[in-house]
């Protein structure tokens, strides 16, 4: 029986020592008319090797593509140590540390991370994870609702990633709070204090402000983070912990600081897996850490002195406060904060560093060399991170579908969420996109681009809304 | 020692990043971070060391016994990990094209069909990331559909009290209130009590059922029926699947939604503390709501179904299609496993309960419920123990770290006192209950001859007695250099 | 620095306690004019980025084959567990148990396979391996000739794997031994009596015993073994551990059983590799046990009197007994001993037996299909364990390499080593070859056949030489 | 616990066989085994946690300080490991036609090229498994080249005294006597005493440089001169490359034919005894005699070189290529290393080396070669430790486990009494190394005040000090159940 250590003679045995006849005596407390029979869209068991040539199979199916796609998901290197570590079994089979005496490995760990989240973000304290960026999103709202206390209207650019705008209004709109929009400037592409303006005066518990933004636009964040503060709303930081690397920490936008630092912390070792498990991190500060969902670690002493590691202000979560909890997260995305935690060690800031301005320098050779095409022209004038809007003259789908057909996937394509841009696409080279795969990119677009030019596919085909 | 004590300035490890540093005077001095993070110095072998070193100091499934009741820590099998980490499935991108992923889709819809058979559901969304945010869903989307008919005066939420926090939290997230539900002396809903509660302002009722009393709720067909009749509906806590799999369907007991925690009865790892899936599953009524995106398969080919085709949708909750890498794991082990398979694992966690209960009997221990059969997982009180000799559950529950096993739940359900909540699960031997057992027997005897010795465990695990006290009265959250 | 941790203020502290004032300095005492210049043919150093990619091009270059082949190496299903736990750093990164205190994972494990090995072989003891099994064969050999003392002839016959006696003869032929060879029977593929008698009377070490042989034929072990025997000479079986779980052990190979077993124990766990690391076993007589060559595990007891393991019989090695050893080896083939001790554990007897049944019913599969067809014969009558010979009507290169286009090796091409056989393959279908892959090569093979036979591609290529 | 201790008869492990037995009747009985292996029948969770725990009872360079002198245990880097584990490498048959196969051996020949590279070779086979079978190959070497002349009267390999055992039991593999060579008193070897020894017996001399003393050979050249003249050949002993790579290369010093330990210099892991492999290199006398295969490269091919097209071969070694994943690991390493840094790996592992001979000899420790450089490794001798206490360098090696250092070599080589011989790699931090002398000091300071403590170690590994001699004398080689 797979994965079943039974023998028969355990069985007998253990049916003797039970008092009943057969193992499905014990399910004689259901009542009989509910118990259902085969499960006949669940297919006979197959074995390892059955499963790993499936597998196998599926997956050459699927293949290697060149990506330069980003718009919250980034491909780097992850040093191999780290899924080697990360999946030992005693950090890959072990659960929530509630014994910490038995845990220390998996408590010590996320300590580690706590601070190095803080640091990177320049805060006071982090939690040991969300499930994603997008829910963390959405859970610093309600943080922020509950520790301003008197207003529920949220302001959130629409430079933010739209799916984290769609999360956060499925998340928190049941609970009545306000999520109002900012326009972005067209040129800029970033949030302008004009656009502010017409909020001032309504009461505001917070400004999401994201850093880069979804274009990979650098936002104003010590303007911004002033108005808020002038504003009396609080700030919620959305921010890439690679960037951090090379950019100001909220802890350090304008005056006072940013008040509730969020984000995707995938780029820091989660492979891409077509969308997770990746986690979400949060980081605040000090005044605010009982506010926080998420489970917390301390350090504290054991019964000798020596020091140790526990989950700490547990009266925050739901298995002690239940109905009153700061949040319902329970189990939250522990392995892949390990894995970030190694991750981190392994680059350190000098690597993190280099493995953030590598990324910049490639997406800048890459914008370089394609808006050198006619048809291909940059939307917004101001700096980006590691990512850019293009608007291409011909229709993006078609673009896109043109290089997936070499091998390549060209960029996030814009027209669902931003229709006003025109035939836009969000374009990402990371440091793993060096020259021999921005040159085959630009050969490629080159290519597609002339063609279309000297014969567009056909009349109607010209027309951008098809 | 902390990765921070043996980082030192100036040390890099040059092999995991580029050779160089690129120029970035693109971006404005005023963007631009001024001093570094504190992150470690640390070489390749150093790192390596510590956290090799570090994950031996944790108890697992790969080294022990651990029967946490509710959390079904069965083993993990080392095909899932292999077969979800293929370079191809590892490396490709959330928007990539379905045209570029229709094997890993193929898996996930084969998952989604699986599911419903399972559950008894009209249809299964996968993306939920973990038995809470299953939760929240399932409540959502029952809040969605009292709105949908414009049936906006329900406000409360019903729910046992010995329900698992999550159910109360969630409630509270979706915007309802709690209203808790009494158990009976045989763990069964007190049907009379929810009687009493159920009317005009209930949204719902949330149940997990076999309960996390360990034992069955019986009279779950007319506890769905009163809860209907109510113009409410019914949540499931798909936390205790494992109990039933194969055996008893969600959907045939009544229940209009359900959350599965994949990581529990689908034996994906937990990986000391997540990640988990908690898909939704839903029957006719409730299905036009459920979070996207969901796969279909139409004309030979797999894709993603969006808000723009299911417009009622409560919408989204991540950012992307949910944990992809632990919804592979479960297709593995649901392929591993098969239809047979399935029911084993329900009949087998069932056994080891039964025989763990039995013997704990035997042996002394009061069980909470001991008229009642016992599902994947039971419960025993040691309020007799501590009465004659003053060790309480938390100090047992540290001395079998001292004998090699980690402790059950404990002090849940809270209606309990001094209770472990046990669940050995289909996949640990006779020999290790055997063991658990003498470990429990031993530890009653030294309570009664040497008790100092049971409230100062554990001896032998890499720290001793925690200060839980201190952590949360003196915060230490993260290190800070001397000087 | 890659690898190396030391920053630039150790490096100045630790000159300064050594007393130099440059690293260069702790070289002075290599002659100046033997000092070489930079290392011009080692490219400069890459990135692990860069090398991973490097890796995966190359490995996606090499792809993926449905395999035929066997003469040796065989595809078997390996569990994800086997490797998941061999390469946890506790195993993968030890020396050999040298400090048994600090090793006791490692001793073990090597006790246990000891006892694995020593079981399906049927043998009392056995050793922590050797490299792989044709260098077993020659330890063998060695380790007969001196326990025999007086022969230093040893007869080996050519059903042998044919490189198996390359090796045997590169290795024991310093020490003046002799090897004759054996011819076999044209019809059965084996070897019989009649081709020892010419031997009789000689002084006889041992005469190899294949099971099955290197034409998957099996060999009347009963009688050779007797033969052997009656003639004072060890018998050296050389076996294929999988096989072993349907055939009869060595150890009970006619009235004595054998003497010495060994063989390659790849099946058991090692992946193919293009031919490594594999590992050779050696089973023989407690009696024997005093001229094996290699570790052995023992178990004895510690201080407390509690169980424990530590490598003994050490005098028996090169670092006691130096020039007088049984042999020079010393690093062995460790982890895949581990991985090897780990797979019989999870297919357990039941399971090993399932993979062997496995393995024999596909190869008949594949035989009775491709024999169905006009141009493909079996060449020997005998039965056979899990590969067979096969006489082509055309040229075995041209179909070998046309199967090849098909993404299929269809077997190993028998023309270099066997002349005489005409134009014959070896092919083999293990557990992993079911009847998907069969009817794959089978519909290639017919389809390669018939054209040839209708279109045959020249005259010249007539020729079965060319 | 044995894994033949939680066996139990009719367990099964299913997903790993295929799910029934399939039909052997064509196999005769009288070929057929009649009673099943003593092989475990444990379920997958047994078998993962019984070698789970198992393995952390090892001590290894990933959790361990491992200064085993001659070793070189260093950093085993992870990359190395996954990238010679990409499925189609794993996948790939030895007989597989080169075609097949041209990314496999494009990385083997990269490496040829690279190791006649550092080691001033004019070619390179891959092909030995191990160092002691690289050391076989090159004095067969030596041996057919003697015989391809005719000279066939040399009958002697001259090795110092101060030689790994491998060189003595090679030469005698190979059908020669040995004859050992004295060492001087400053660790070179005693020319006066080479002089006398060679002559025409002489087929040649084995040797590493640095020696197994710790010292560089100073008369290097004189000594080849000398044994070259005698008309022998100079045996490079690689083990201790990693000492001198490039700064100096073994062709340059006058040697012959050499072999490598890519399991030492290339850092590729030592697995607990193996897999290694012992690459040869040969000048361009022994060329022709190099083992088979041997990579090429033409026409933008890469394929393999046979006994066909190299009729001097000494022939085969193993039934196939090599331990190519083992190559394949050395491969990535020196790609990540490159040019510069194979100088560092000689520069780093000679300061760590220098730097610990010094700081125990300040701690009172003595050097055997005080007057010496070390190399990338030193010795020293515990003898006045054992005079005036007792304690002998076993008991030393003992307490340093329990101090969480392994021990460094032990009575090797054999002509220094009471030795320990220290390796520490280019890969450890001074603190490492700082922590290890303390711990000695501290020993020494033990030995004096409380002998019977460091005589009693170890006292916190999962066995205390194993009885050898009873292990000898009472063999117990395997388990058998007890009915
Ligand atoms: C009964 C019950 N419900 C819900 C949950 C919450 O699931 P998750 O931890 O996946 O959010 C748990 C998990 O602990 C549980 O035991
Ligand atoms: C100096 C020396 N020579 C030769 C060898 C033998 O190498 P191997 O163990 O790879 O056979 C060793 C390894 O211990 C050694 O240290």
């Amino acid at each position: 029986m797979p994965f079943i250590p039974h023998t028969e003679a355990d069985i007998k045995a253990m049916l003797e020592a039970v008092g009943v006849d057969s193992i499905e005596t014990l399910f004689d407390e259901i009542p009989a008319e509910l118990r259902c029979g085969e499960l006949t869209n669940v297919p006979p068991r197959m074995n390892e090797f059955e499963v790993t040539r499936l597998m196998l199979e599926r997956a050459e199916q699927d293949g290697y593509y060149i990506n330069f796609i980003g718009a919250g998901a980034y491909e780097h290197h992850i040093p191999a140590a780290v899924w080697e570590i990360t999946t030992r079994g005693e950090f890959y089979s072990a659960y929530t540390p509630y014994q910490a005496e038995a845990s220390q490995g998996t408590l010590q760990v996320l300590y580690e991370f706590q601070t190095m989240m803080a640091s990177l973000t320049g805060m006071d304290v982090a939690n040991a994870s969300l499930y994603d960026g997008a829910s963390a999103l959405a859970e610093a709202v309600l943080m922020a609702v509950r520790t301003h206390r008197k207003a529920r209207r949220v302001l959130i650019p629409t430079t933010v990633h739209p799916v984290y705008r769609q999360v956060t209004h499925s998340i928190v709109t049941n609970q009545d709070i306000e999520l109002l929009s900012v326009p972005f400037s067209k040129q800029g592409g970033h949030t302008v204090l004009d656009a502010l303006k017409s909020h001032e005066g309504g009461d505001l518990a917070a400004l999401v402000i994201p850093q880069p933004n979804f274009f990979g636009v650098l936002e104003d964040v010590d303007e911004l983070t002033n108005w808020a503060h002038r504003h009396n709303a609080l700030v919620i930081a959305v921010v890439n912990p690679v960037a951090l690397a090379l950019l100001a920490p909220p802890g350090e936008w304008g005056d006072a600081g940013a008040d509730i630092v969020v984000g995707e912390g995938q780029p820091l070792g989660a492979p891409l897996s077509s969308g997770g498990p990746y986690f979400g991190f949060m980081c605040c500060r000090q005044a605010h850490v009982r506010q926080m969902p998420g489970r917390i670690v301390g350090r504290t002493v054991d019964a000798t002195g020596n020091p140790g590691f526990t989950l700490t202000l547990q009266a925050r979560e739901q298995h002690i406060r239940r109905s009153k909890a700061t949040s319902n997260i329970c189990t939250n995305q522990g392995l892949l904060v390990t894995a970030a935690t190694i991750h981190m060690a392994l680059l350190g800031p000098e690597g993190l560093e280099r493995v953030a301005a590598q990324c910049h320098a490639n997406t800048l050779a890459l914008l370089e060399k394609l808006t050198a095409m006619s048809g291909v022209e940059r939307v917004f004038d101001r700096p980006v991170f590691h990512e850019a809007v293009l608007r291409l003259s011909s229709p993006a789908n078609d673009v896109l579908r043109a290089l997936e057909g070499q091998g390549i996937l060209g960029g996030y394509n814009l027209t669902q969420y931003y229709p006003e841009l025109g035939e836009a696409i969000l374009v990402c080279a990371t440091e793993t996109r060096g020259h021999e795969d921005i040159d085959k990119y630009t050969f490629h677009m080159e290519r597609i681009m002339s063609k279309r030019r000297l014969d567009p596919p056909c009349a109607v085909k010209a027309n951008p809304k098809d | 020692m902390l990765i921070f004590e043996i980082s030192k300035k100036d040390r890099c490890n040059p092999s995991q990043a580029p050779l160089e540093k690129a120029a970035v005077e693109k971006i404005p001095d005023r963007f631009r971070r001024k001093q570094r993070p504190l992150l470690p110095q640390v070489s390749e072998l150093q790192a390596l060391r510590h956290y090799t070193r570090l994950s031996q100091q944790n108890f697992s499934i790969d080294t022990h016994f651990y029967p946490l009741g509710s959390c079904t820590m069965k083993y993990n099998p080392r095909a899932c990990n292999r077969l979800a980490m293929l370079p191809q499935l590892l490396g490709r991108h959330p928007y990539a094209p379905e045209t570029t992923g229709q094997g890993f889709l193929a898996c996930m819809y084969e998952l989604q069909e699986m599911l419903k058979d399972i559950t008894g559901m009209a249809a299964v969304s996968l993306t939920p990331l973990a038995g809470a945010q299953g939760e929240f869903t399932g409540v959502a989307m029952i809040r969605a559909y009292h709105d949908s008919r414009g049936d906006t005066g329900r406000s409360e939420i019903l729910v046992p009290d010995a329900a698992h926090g999550t159910n109360p939290a969630t409630a509270t997230m979706c915007g309802y209130s709690v209203r808790e539900i009494p158990t009976g002396r045989e763990g069964d809903v007190d049907l009379e009590e929810l009687k009493a509660a159920v009317g005009p302002k209930t949204a719902g009722l949330m149940l997990t059922n076999p309960s996390t009393l360990g034992v069955f709720e019986r009279h779950i067909t007319e506890i769905a029926r009163v809860v209907h009749d109510a113009g409410g509906l019914l949540y499931y806590d798909g936390a205790n699947l494992n109990a039933i799999l194969g055996k008893v369907k969600p959907g045939d007991m009544g229940f209009d939604v359900i959350h599965m925690n994949l990581h529990k009865t689908f034996s994906t790892p937990h990986g000391g503390g997540g990640p988990g899936a908690g898909p939704v599953g839903a029957n006719e009524t409730l299905q036009p709501f459920l979070p996207v995106p969901v796969v279909t398969h139409e004309g030979g080919e797999y894709r993603w179904l969006t808000e723009i085709s299911l417009p009622h949708s409560i919408g989204r909750l991540s950012a992307f299609m949910g944990n992809a890498g632990v919804l592979l794991r479960a297709y593995v082990y649901a392929r591993l496993l098969g239809r047979d398979g399935m029911q084993r694992v329900a009949e087998f966690s069932t056994l080891n309960a039964n025989y763990m209960a039995a013997q704990l009997a035997k042996a002394g221990f009061q069980l909470a419920y001991p008229d009642r059969r016992a599902s994947h997982e039971f419960i025993i009180t040691l309020k007799q123990l501590k009465d004659e000799t003053g060790v309480i559950a938390m100090d047992v529950a540290k001395r079998l770290l001292d004998k090699g096993y980690h402790a059950p739940t404990t002090y849940f359900p809270l209606l309990v006192p001094e209770c472990f909540l046990i669940e050995p699960t289909e996949s640990e031997d006779k020999d290790v209950l055997d063991g658990f057992i003498d470990a429990m027997t031993e530890i009653a005897a030294e309570a009664k001859d040497s008790p100092e010795q049971v409230k100062g465990a554990p001896h032998t695990t890499p720290v001793r007695r925690l200060d839980d006290v201190r952590a949360a009265r003196q915060l230490d959250l993260r290190w800070r250099p001397r000087d």
